[in-house]
């Protein structure tokens, strides 16, 4: 298809390519340098989607990414991307958009008929209906709302593209490279100061892009790449292109998207877009100005645009946006989008301003009608006339409107700002309050002359060189051709039928606000809210001040009077991927990995996650399907000879100094000021509140050195908590902490044939005969022949039972060798399930039952708490709650019937009565099948259940629809006397 | 005991990747150990009188080119201690250097080291490192503890175009990988 | 006026012209029963119920700005009453049942949606920790289920079961959970209340108690002195600074949560979702805009606005939960000040004062609780007497110890 | 937010974890007469101003030091930032 909109000449677009793409499977050709807009405009298609509410045809309405209506799906399958304005999309070759929020086609759409009922559709209509009968609201109202509702589709796909992020720092970061951000960007780059200068355009120039203004006697989009082109040689400056700074963050911090492959055909495998966060010193938003319309009657037909807009497709894409064009204005930058459209050869059909006296001589041919107004526009799927008030009719097939331009202040007002009215240009700019560090230059700051724009970006920077002690450059001043730019505010035409609409994207018409001011809704929030002004995917960009400035029409106020309207991030949309990065999938978050994982691996081991941690389930032999059998046999097996498990994950902390003893008896609820040296003891830390944080085996290695152990999952937060106690509440105790989880890799060696295997490695000057090393003994010894090592006599299956931790660059083998050393025995790997059997069979609590809400006692660990000292802890954990008499305690369960199994999570209930919260008693923490006692084992929290062994109640599981009896038992199922560990 | 022989194994098993412009390569052999101390001045005079060095404040290196030891200043009352393993005690080795002015402890396994290095490499660790690295600011000798990717990372740069990276041995595959996607995403 | 399907179909005939006003905006008169601090959610439902249910209809409700300005109106719209405590329970599930019966109660379509939410769960552990929660909610008669994988993945097929790092085993789902029109809430509690002769006073802020011999006897305001028998405030978010004027320090601190809202999509996700191996929760509205929200940014503010980390964090558990909305964009965000308090749960209670009455602490679950909220409130302030469902959400429990910490963080307000 | 470090310079907050009021550093004394209701306050009771306030972050992914973080809770400019060490040991803890 030809491009019959296409001037003949002029424009910045590359004619030498021609780019295919298709519009809702009809192939049309751009040139490079097109939008996708630009590219449907030089085709002649107008009508590109429907209104959110009413289905009502829409076009193209403005050049830019304050676009309401041009949304569409870009690209097919799983890269599918709805929502796309069509004025960002570059055209590439092959690019495929479809227009979306239709049923039917986009011509014939059958919702439209929602266009008919629309007097029935007003605002906030929803809540005061579709509440009869109940049920029907989510059966039928809901969904059928729904469906109709919303605009574009997710593919529903992963979306394959990859994201990255990364950070920037400069000294002023300057936003938006027109002229204002140009001449700023200059300045500071000539001075030598680092600048990032970025702008959501894929081509530099803003404004000087789309309009005919020269600076420094060459046309301003020459001036533009020319001052690109110096930019780019400074090292000290980096331009970005599509790049969009979305949001002003604390202390300087910016964010800002940079669309890298969006403009190509394929990612070829790189990051589609990028996450940047900026620091910066200084910035300066040069974000310029948007236009707004003005509301009439029937205003939101295809072919009704902003003036600017079309003045930019003319100029910079070299398209017409009609064969016949007439403008509706209430300033004078309307008549320069007439004068530049005559000069292109676009005829002027009129130009109708709304005020009396005409400021510029009009185009020839143009008729102009001063003190006019628009009542009403006619044509199917594009306008083809226009009404204005008195009853003229004027042939035109595009109307460009200019209700006047509003600041780009949303960055501005992402923090505290509040923007303040200025009625000589009719709009809001910057108020205080600013974010730190950022300064407003240029249109942005309610400057529109294009020489004023070069000197403020200028002084802006200047300003800011003055705040760093640095001398600006010398000044080659810049020159611009000058526009007038005059406003006198008006609203919206009150002449004529059919509705008027304010927010295109949301449907929202005069007649909504008033409606909305008519209920009471008065307050701008309360209007945004009720009506949905400004909530689009446009933020309102177009509609806002329009919007409120009916509303402050409506209740006879002043616009200052009745509020401002002010932005939150992102200053235009950004894709959840791209904010996510890398961070998904298996990337999500990192994996830890112990040193003996290899080994593991290699070993048929299952793995699990275990917060970040990979750590071995259990290991599968040949023949084994379930991993009950692996488990059980690992469980046996070690009870019965010895078994090997991976405990590098426990976090290890040193802790040295003259004062550690005293330290370390400060955070344990017991005692370890007397602990000897070379033995172990198990500790409690509690939280200042009295409750159980954590706890684990500490050993005294030497006499102002201990290492603790904590749990896995706690082990940062261990450690934090030590490092508080150290610097904030003890500061003049001599005690250094460092951790050193990473440095050991440990493993447990555990059954009756525990120290045979480990005599094997262990050095020969080193005696671990149980005399010499005892249970709970710890000494630092070698292996394997000088291999440094840590060893405890500990045990947290029962079983006699050693740690023993080597440099983790030996870990890999030190699993390797322990087999082979316990190959004589059938020594076994056992995984974190055969643990937690054995721990559950010996009564040790873990995760579940250190939960946080669980005190000491609860624990059956109320002994552990010392009264002949000081810790954190201590005082708040007597507290009438937590010592009273019928609290929970810890315990064990069996079922009556042995054949059941129990379930963690059920919970307890005396027999007889019934399943309610009243009688809830305490629930089921942890269970396992214990292989040793051939019966399901649990341990569970139940009211005063250390006095109630031997007493059955019901272990209720509503939720599985099983409950089951169960007996109270101790929770030492195995060994309770504790002999073998002892052995 | 001959018969059990345990085998030494790296972090990254010697990882070594070139791209145009960047090289990522594990470094190893290199002993760690962090000395605390309570007295600053103390420890001044240890480390002057054995190595004639100045203690270097957070944020600094020093280096004794002839003992190919680095220290890195990490803490107010910590440094590490960098330099060629060749026993099995490397903390005693520092310890004698301390003595009783410091307490040592062998941090050698917790840590992985790679070395980012080529023109390309400031551009790659920009991905993930949110320390503003130019040269003027982070200049050849800083040190910084800080996060990557979420994990912890103690970065120095060790040449005008080269970084000495460190982060925890257990992760140290997470963080190759976000090194070297970081240098792929550049490239 | 009585709002129907009719009334809309006659005034659309006649040009929408009979709509009145759906409150008043009367002067502060000089003295009331009762003076609620606080024109959010849970005051305009107190106020509601004041009226409606004990009959106390002399009653002033005052805002600092317009009505509704606080959380009510910047929430991600979640209704559920999956609690796993005794203390919080029955009165969740009395929120949860008097949202059942809202609309119809106040006349006024606040889009109670109940699409059922899911906690998903990524280990054994969590499974276990889930049932325990499951079968507490079942005892206290509320509706839960757990989901395995595989029923998970026929209701959410979306979600990420082959490549995620943390695997999603399943679900805790209560089917009554939902979302509900959060504005409208708010709006159908005030024409509520302001239909029973409740004066909502806008722009009106609370600059100082009276109190005389420990009684509480009116508010000094920005509009003049009001006199009260009672004063009941309300103000979740400014909690510390408003019960300062009365001389009190309570265990709160105020934190920023952030919320998120996407472009408008067509029907994604059916329900409520929250992750279990990061900070992520996620609805779509009726609009289409997907809802989403994670973490506190976690440090004292006092700003209805966050930082980019917190952005971020949110958005990496939403692609490693569903990387179908890689695409999707989000459009808006925003921050809320939250009442975190010291166990995570809320107060309803009297205070040492007599005649002042506090309500807050309520984290950020507090837009569920809206109903049941005022409900009790009212009781308690039209009986001197809590209502038996909020009987343990007293100021005072941290002296005794027996906290309402559902999830075991212990007293650090920025991990519940 | 940007915290800068009296030692390292400016650093980003996300390298920090918080934990809440510098009052925590002001651990009662167990042994008082009325040390339940001294601890339940300084564990649970909060000013939670307005405006100016003391808080404690920890340098988590830095050199692992206590600040005392003064930061406006409304603006969130922070004015000054000291070690915790520092401050504690000026308002007399030692041992």
């Amino acid at each position: 298809m030809t491009q019959a909109f296409r001037l003949a000449k002029g424009g910045l677009v590359d004619r030498s390519q021609t780019l295919e793409f298709r519009f809702d499977g009809a192939a049309y050709n751009g040139h490079g340098g097109d939008t996708l807009a630009s590219a449907l405009l030089a085709n002649g298609v107008r009508m590109v989607g429907r209104s959110f509410k009413y289905h009502r045809p829409r076009g193209i309405f403005s050049a830019g990414s304050e676009e309401p209506n041009a949304l569409v799906e870009l690209r097919r399958g799983a890269r599918q991307e709805p929502n796309t304005r069509a004025t960002m999309a570059e055209l590439f070759g092959g690019l495929d958009a479809r227009s979306q929020n239709y049923r039917g086609s986009l011509k014939y759409d059958l919702l439209a008929v929602n266009d008919l009922f629309s007097p029935f559709l007003s605002a906030g209509f929803y809540y005061k209906t579709f509440m009869w009968p109940k049920p029907f609201w989510e059966k039928l109202y809901e969904p059928a709302i729904r469906a109709a509702a919303g605009l574009g589709r997710l593919s529903r796909e992963p979306d394959p593209d990859v994201y990255d992020k990364g950070y920037l720092h400069c000294d002023i970061l300057v936003i938006g490279a027109g002229p204002s951000g140009l001449s700023a960007a200059l300045t500071a780059g000539r001075a030598g100061v680092r600048v990032i200068l970025a702008d959501e355009d894929f081509r530099i120039g803003g404004r000087l892009n789309a309009e005919t203004l020269g600076v420094n006697d060459m046309a301003g989009s020459d001036w533009a790449d020319a001052t690109r082109a110096e930019l780019a040689s400074m090292d000290n400056v980096r331009v970005m292109t599509r790049t969009t700074v979305f949001g002003a963050y604390d202390h300087g911090v910016y964010g800002a998207i940079e669309r890298q492959t969006d403009h190509l055909p394929h990612s070829s495998g790189k990051p589609r877009q990028v996450l940047w966060r900026i620091y910066t010193r200084r910035a300066i938003v040069c974000a310029g100005a948007t236009e707004r319309s003005i509301a009439f009657p029937d205003n939101d037909r295809p072919g009704v645009m902003l003036a600017g807009g079309v003045r930019a497709y003319a100029n910079r894409f070299a398209v017409g946006t009609g064969r016949s064009v007439s403008i509706f204005t209430n300033n004078d930058t309307g008549w320069r989008t007439a004068s530049d459209l005559s000069a292109k050869g676009v005829p002027i059909a009129a130009i109708i301003d709304t005020r009396e006296i005409s400021p510029l001589a009009a185009p020839r041919g143009a008729a102009v009608v001063m003190g006019g107004r628009v009542t009403g526009t006619k044509g199917r799927h594009c306008v083809r006339s226009i009404t204005l008030a008195g009853g003229q009719t004027i042939e035109c097939d595009c109307l460009a409107v200019s209700g006047g331009w509003s600041p780009n202040v949303h960055l501005t007002c992402h923090q505290r700002g509040r923007p303040q009215w200025n009625e000589d240009i009719a709009a809001f700019t910057p108020g205080g309050d600013m974010p730190f560090g950022m300064r407003v230059a240029g249109a942005a700051n309610g400057i529109y002359s294009l020489q004023n724009c070069l000197a403020d970006g200028r002084e802006t920077a200047v300003g800011i060189l003055d705040e760093f002690g640095l001398n600006p450059p010398a000044d080659d001043a810049l020159t611009a051709d000058e526009e007038a730019a005059s406003i006198s505010a008006f609203w919206h035409v009150r002449e004529g039928k059919g509705r008027a609409f304010v927010d295109l994207q949301n449907d929202v018409t005069v007649k909504d606000i008033r409606l909305s001011h008519q209920e009471g809704f008065r307050s701008v929030e309360h209007l945004k809210r009720y009506s949905t002004l400004g909530m689009a995917t446009d933020q309102g960009r177009t509609a806002n001040v329009l919007g409120l400035a009916i509303l402050a029409q409506a209740s006879g106020k002043s616009i200052p009077e009745t509020g401002t309207t002010i932005f939150r991030p992102p200053y235009t949309p950004v894709a959840i991927g791209a904010i996510a990065g890398r961070s998904r999938g298996k990337e999500f978050r990192s994996v830890r990995k112990t040193p003996g994982h290899r080994w593991a691996e290699k070993n048929g081991a299952k793995f699990v996650e275990s917060g970040l941690w990979m750590r071995a389930q259990w290991f599968a032999r040949e023949g084994e399907t379930h991993w009950r059998q692996s488990c059980d046999r690992e469980v046996r097996q070690t009870r019965a000879s010895v078994g090997i498990c991976d405990v590098t994950t426990l976090g290890k902390i040193d802790i040295q100094g003259r004062d550690a003893a005293e330290f370390v008896n400060r955070v344990y609820s017991n005692g370890f000021a007397k602990l000897p040296v070379g033995k172990c003891r198990y500790g409690l830390v509690l939280r200042e509140d009295g409750l159980v944080m954590d706890d684990g085996t500490t050993a005294r290695l030497g006499e102002n050195h201990f290492v603790m152990t904590t749990t896995t999952a706690n082990a940062v937060t261990v450690f934090r908590h030590l490092e508080f106690c150290r610097q904030c509440l003890w500061p003049g105790l001599d005690v250094h902490l460092i951790s050193v989880t990473e440095q050991w890799a440990q493993a447990a060696i555990a059954g009756p044939n525990a120290r045979k295997l480990l005599e094997k490695l262990v050095d020969p000057d080193h005696d671990i005969s149980s005399d010499a090393f005892p249970f709970m003994a710890c000494g630092e010894i070698s292996v394997c022949g000088g291999v440094p090592t840590r060893l405890f006599r500990i045990s947290f299956s029962g079983e006699l039972a050693y740690e023993i931790a080597v440099p983790a660059r030996y870990g890999n083998s030190l699993m390797a060798v322990l087999m082979q050393a316990g190959e004589e025995f059938g020594a076994t790997p056992y995984g974190v399930e055969a643990l937690n059997v054995m721990r559950i069979e010996k009564g040790h609590a873990t995760g579940s039952e250190l939960n946080g809400q669980t005190s000491a006692r609860d624990l059956g660990l109320g002994r552990m708490m010392s009264d002949r000292k000081d810790y954190i802890g201590r005082v708040l954990s007597q507290r009438e709650h937590l010592v009273r008499e019928d609290g929970l305690k810890l315990v064990g369960f069996k079922p009556v019937d042995t054949a059941q199994e129990l379930k963690a999570g059920a919970h307890f209930i005396a027999k007889g009565k019934e399943m309610t919260t009243e009688n809830d008693e305490g629930w089921m923490t942890s269970v396992a099948w214990s292989p040793n006692l051939q019966t399901s084992i649990g341990l569970g929290f139940i009211e005063r259940g250390d006095s109630r062994i031997g007493e059955t109640v019901i272990a209720a599981d509503p939720l599985r629809e099983k409950s089951i009896e169960v007996e109270i038992v101790s929770p030492h199922f195995i060994d309770p006397e504790g002999e073998r560990l002892r052995g | 005991m001959a018969e059990f022989d345990l085998i030494a194994e790296s972090p990254l098993n010697g990882l070594q990747r070139a791209f145009e412009g960047v090289t990522v390569e594990e470094v190893s052999g290199r002993a760690i150990v962090s000395v605390a101390f309570s007295d600053r001045a103390g420890l001044e005079q240890a480390v002057r009188t054995s190595l004639d060095l100045t203690l270097p404040f957070v944020g600094n290196t020093a280096r004794v080119e002839t003992r190919d030891l680095l220290i890195l200043s990490l803490q107010s009352d910590q440094i590490f201690v960098l330099f060629p393993q060749t026993g099995h005690r490397p903390d005693l080795e520092i310890a004698e250097i301390a003595g009783d002015q410091g307490l040592v402890t062998d941090q050698s396994d917790g840590w992985a080291l790679l070395r980012v290095s080529g023109p390309g490499s400031r551009t790659a660790l920009e991905r993930i490192c949110m320390l503003d690295l130019h040269p003027d600011i982070f200049t050849v000798g800083a040190v910084a503890r800080t996060v990557m990717e979420h994990l912890g990372v103690i970065i120095h740069r060790d040449g005008e175009q080269s970084f000495l990276l460190m982060s925890a041995r257990s992760s140290a595959e997470s963080f190759a990988h976000a090194v070297v996607t970081s240098v792929e995403n550049v490239i | 006026m009585r709002y129907s399907g009719l009334k809309v179909f006659l005034e659309g005939l006649t040009g929408n012209r009979g709509w009145k006003p759906v409150w008043r905006d009367p002067d502060p008169k000089q003295e009331y029963d009762v003076v609620i601090v606080g024109g959010g959610g849970h005051g305009l439902s107190t106020a509601y119920y004041l009226a409606k249910e004990f009959g106390v209809r002399n009653v002033a409700v005052l805002d600092k700005g317009w009505l509704g300005s606080g959380n009510i109106g910047r929430n991600t719209t979640i209704i559920r009453s999956n609690y796993l405590l005794p203390g919080n329970a029955h009165f969740y599930e009395l929120s949860m049942k008097l949202w059942e019966g809202l609309e119809q109660d106040f006349n006024y379509n606040a889009m109670v949606s109940q699409r059922s939410v899911i906690n998903l769960y990524h280990s054994d552990s969590q499974r276990d920790a889930y049932a325990r929660r499951g079968n507490a909610m079942r005892l206290a008669g509320v509706d839960a289920d757990l989901l395995d994988r595989k029923q998970l993945r026929r209701i959410c097929p979306f979600l990420d079961f082959e490549n995620a790092r943390f695997p999603i085993q399943g679900g805790l789902r209560q089917k009554r959970g939902g979302t509900a029109r959060h504005d409208a809430v708010a709006w159908g509690y005030a024409r509520g209340a302001d239909s029973r002769g409740v004066d909502l006073i806008q722009n009106c802020e609370v600059t100082g108690f009276r109190i005389s011999d420990g009684v509480c006897t009116g508010v000094e305001t920005t509009r003049g002195l009001i006199g009260a028998q009672k004063v009941a405030v309300c103000v979740a978010g400014s909690s510390s600074r408003v019960m300062a004027l009365a001389g009190m320090r309570l265990p709160i601190e105020s934190h920023v949560l952030q919320a998120f809202v996407t472009e408008g999509l067509k029907p994604v996700i059916p329900g409520v979702l929250t992750y279990g191996a990061g900070h992520f929760y996620v609805s779509q509205s009726d609009k289409g805009g997907l809802v989403f929200g994670g973490d506190l940014d976690g440090y004292n503010s006092y700003a209805q606005r966050g930082n980019l980390p917190t952005v971020e964090n949110v958005c990496e558990g939403g692609m490693a939960m569903m990387p179908v909305i890689g695409r999707a964009r989000l459009l808006r965000s925003w921050g809320g000040v939250m009442d975190m308090s010291m166990d995570g749960s809320p107060f309803i209670d009297k205070t040492g004062v007599e005649g002042l009455y506090f309500n807050g602490g309520w984290c950020y679950g507090g837009f569920k609780a809206t109903p049941a909220s005022g409900y009790c409130y009212a009781h308690l302030i039209a009986r001197d007497e809590p209502h038996p469902t909020a009987a343990q959400m007293r100021l005072d429990r941290s002296i005794s110890g027996r906290m309402l910490d559902e999830t075991g963080r212990g007293p650090q307000p920025n991990l519940h | 937010m940007i915290i800068n470090h009296p030692l390292l310079g400016p650093r980003d907050a996300s390298e920090f974890t918080y934990l809440g009021d510098a009052s925590l550093i002001d651990r009662p004394d167990p042994e008082a007469d009325d040390a339940a209701k001294q601890f339940h306050d300084y564990v649970y009771l909060r000013d939670n101003p307005v405006g100016e306030h003391r808080e404690l972050w920890f340098h988590e992914h830095g050199d692992r030091s206590w600040l005392v973080v003064t930061r406006n809770t409304l603006t969130h400019e922070i004015t000054r930032v000291e070690l915790a060490k520092d401050v504690a040991i000026a308002r007399g803890r030692r041992r």
